[in-house]
């Protein structure tokens, strides 16, 4: 009986794996328990057990877990095997300003372009519009029309982490964040930035963000 | 490789935290008044550099900074107006900016170190690769149900739209600056044709032209061209020639 | 002393894997070879110990091995899985995202990734290769690399049009993208984003020949 339901499991992760295989790309967990005809809680269990799966030295890819998404990339470990033959080079310059910006996303992120601003002491907007381009941060609509940013996959590949929690002093910086901003940001908002974060807002809330799932 | 542009200047609240741990201050308001000057000057530096530029583009770019700078100048101006000014009152406001400024500050100096932390992880660490989307999938015709072209013209003219209102932006934020020293002879002039209350002076400017008008009028103050006189609260500043 | 062997060669496996994972078309154990910088006999070794942990092991994929070259594929079993999933993912319709990417492309086409990307403020590299998948959209090789994208003759025969001239309002857009892209794209490109751009231009070339033999 036990040994049933363990190879029923193996199968539906090696279906999983099938899946993550093919798509190729980052897929949400919804789309993934549809495919697989199961509930998302049982899709969050197969994951994180094929995750320790992949973690067996004999194994060439791991699993990128970020919020609702996930995706299946090459290990760290290989990256100057294949880097001969795919020609990327993110590495190359990125200017302080832009480093400084990425880093606020990567840590502190969700975060608004108003608390970047603030923290920063500069107007970001061209700078995050350019991560953006380069596909190394993405954006949600937060509350009152306006965007959060987080790093994106892309980024998570770059820098070889399975998710932003890897990164070091991660949680020293998220918990950082909370006493910038424990006094409202709204009013934040409201002081330092006035028209200008509408305005973009605007603009921004046109477009639609999460486009990155559906074929 | 990575490499710093020497050209790149810090931005203000990092140069703002560099002159007062060059005094080896605490981060306090009254340090910040202590490094105002400082502050200024520098910033004419900057823009000395910038129009020494010859390049366009960077002007364009360096300008935008520079307004980054006079925002966090307004702030400091406050603050150094009260300590020249004792009997200045300031609004609620006023009052909220001049913590936040402070506090910013400290934000700042607490957040600094991530920067470096960022980048030498950015650089230390190995790409990984996905496979990349239905790498093996053949093409196949699937045309979306509900499309023509007048479809495709409304979503494209909402993208323009979307993308005017960003360049809109960016060139509203380089109009908000303006020259210092243009400011500083538009007050001497004024003065002398005897318009000589502030209120008048920003009467029908925008909010940042006030802030750069209000900057060089404590620029002149500091130069002894200028006198300021308050009767009292909320009263109007009075400004003489000496 | 056993115990080290064993562990280099389960990382060898496994660099074989991450190989194998990325190229994702059929390569030769010569090639390999070289990638993995060892002799062929080690390669056909590895590759004969790696094709017998896949079927040891609960897998999503297999090797096909035939004559010289080698190729992963997803198991015969979960084919069927698969194909309902791909078949229902590119029948939906398109998202926001997706419909502004390919109006893009059909009124100021032929147009480069840059391009695109520039225009929508996000990386648009997903979509594209969507779009391809979908065949709404074609490329053809432009100057420096970089891929060039219109929309495919099915595609306007679908919407009713002989050709893109068709479109409501289709001269004017090509006017704009005359000024578009004879000041504004160049200019601004070199005066702000400077750096990045080139970044990024190296970034289409990777991605853009990474997926030009699968589509």
């Amino acid at each position: 009986m036990e040994e049933i339901t363990k190879n029923l499991k193996l199968t539906k992760i090696a279906s999983l794996e099938a899946v993550l295989f093919i798509y190729g790309e980052e897929i949400t967990k919804e789309k993934l328990a549809k495919i697989l005809k199961t509930s998302k809680e049982e899709v969050e269990q197969l994951i994180s057990e094929y995750k320790k799966i992949l973690e067996d030295t004999n194994r060439g890819f791991y699993l990128i877990d970020k919020n609702d998404r996930i995706v299946l990339a090459t290990k760290p470990e290989f990256s100057s095997i294949l880097e001969d033959f795919i020609k990327d080079d993110l590495k190359e310059d990125l200017t302080p300003a832009t480093l400084e910006t990425l880093s606020l996303v990567a840590y502190l992120g969700p975060i608004s372009r108003t608390q970047i601003d603030y923290i920063r002491g500069v107007n970001s907007s061209f700078i995050l519009r350019n991560l953006l381009i380069r596909g190394l941060v993405e954006r949600k609509p937060g509350k009152g029309g306006s965007f959060l940013y987080e790093t994106s996959f892309d980024f998570l590949k770059h820098i070889g982490a399975s998710s932003v929690e890897d990164l070091p002093e991660f949680e020293k910086y998220q918990k950082m964040k909370e006493s910038f901003f424990s006094e409202s940001v709204e009013d934040i908002n409201k002081n330092n930035i006035k028209n200008e974060e509408t305005k973009s807002g605007n603009n921004l809330s046109k477009e639609e963000t999460n486009n990155q799932n559906s074929i | 490789m990575y490499e710093i542009k020497t050209e790149e200047f810090s931005g203000p609240l990092d140069k703002l935290l560099e002159l007062i741990e060059s005094k080896k201050l605490d981060i306090t308001t009254i340090s910040l008044a202590q490094v105002t000057d400082d502050f200024i000057k520098y910033i004419e530096t900057l823009k000395n550099n910038i129009s020494e530029n010859q390049d366009d583009s960077d002007i364009f770019k360096n300008s935008r900074q520079l307004a980054d700078f006079l925002v966090i100048a307004s702030g400091l101006i406050l603050i150094k107006s009260k300590s020249l000014l004792p009997q200045l009152e300031l609004t609620l406001e006023e009052e909220e900016s001049v913590f936040e400024l402070e506090k910013r500050i400290q934000i700042y100096a607490q957040i600094k170190p991530l920067f470096a932390l960022m980048k030498k992880h950015w650089l230390s660490t190995n790409q990984t690769y996905s496979r990349g989307l239905l790498l093996s999938m053949p093409t196949v015709f699937y045309p979306p149900k509900n499309i023509d072209g007048f479809l495709l013209n409304k979503s494209l003219e909402g993208l323009i739209k979307t993308l005017g209102s960003y360049f809109y932006e960016q060139e509203k934020i380089q109009r908000q600056l303006f020259s210092l020293e243009e400011k500083i002879s538009e007050i001497s002039k004024k003065i002398i044709n005897g318009i000589s209350r502030f209120s008048q002076m920003i009467d029908q400017k925008s909010k940042g032209e006030s802030i750069v008008l209000f900057l060089a009028l404590l620029h002149l103050l500091r130069d002894r061209v200028l006198d300021v006189n308050q009767i009292g609260t909320f009263e109007e500043m009075e400004i003489t020639k000496l």
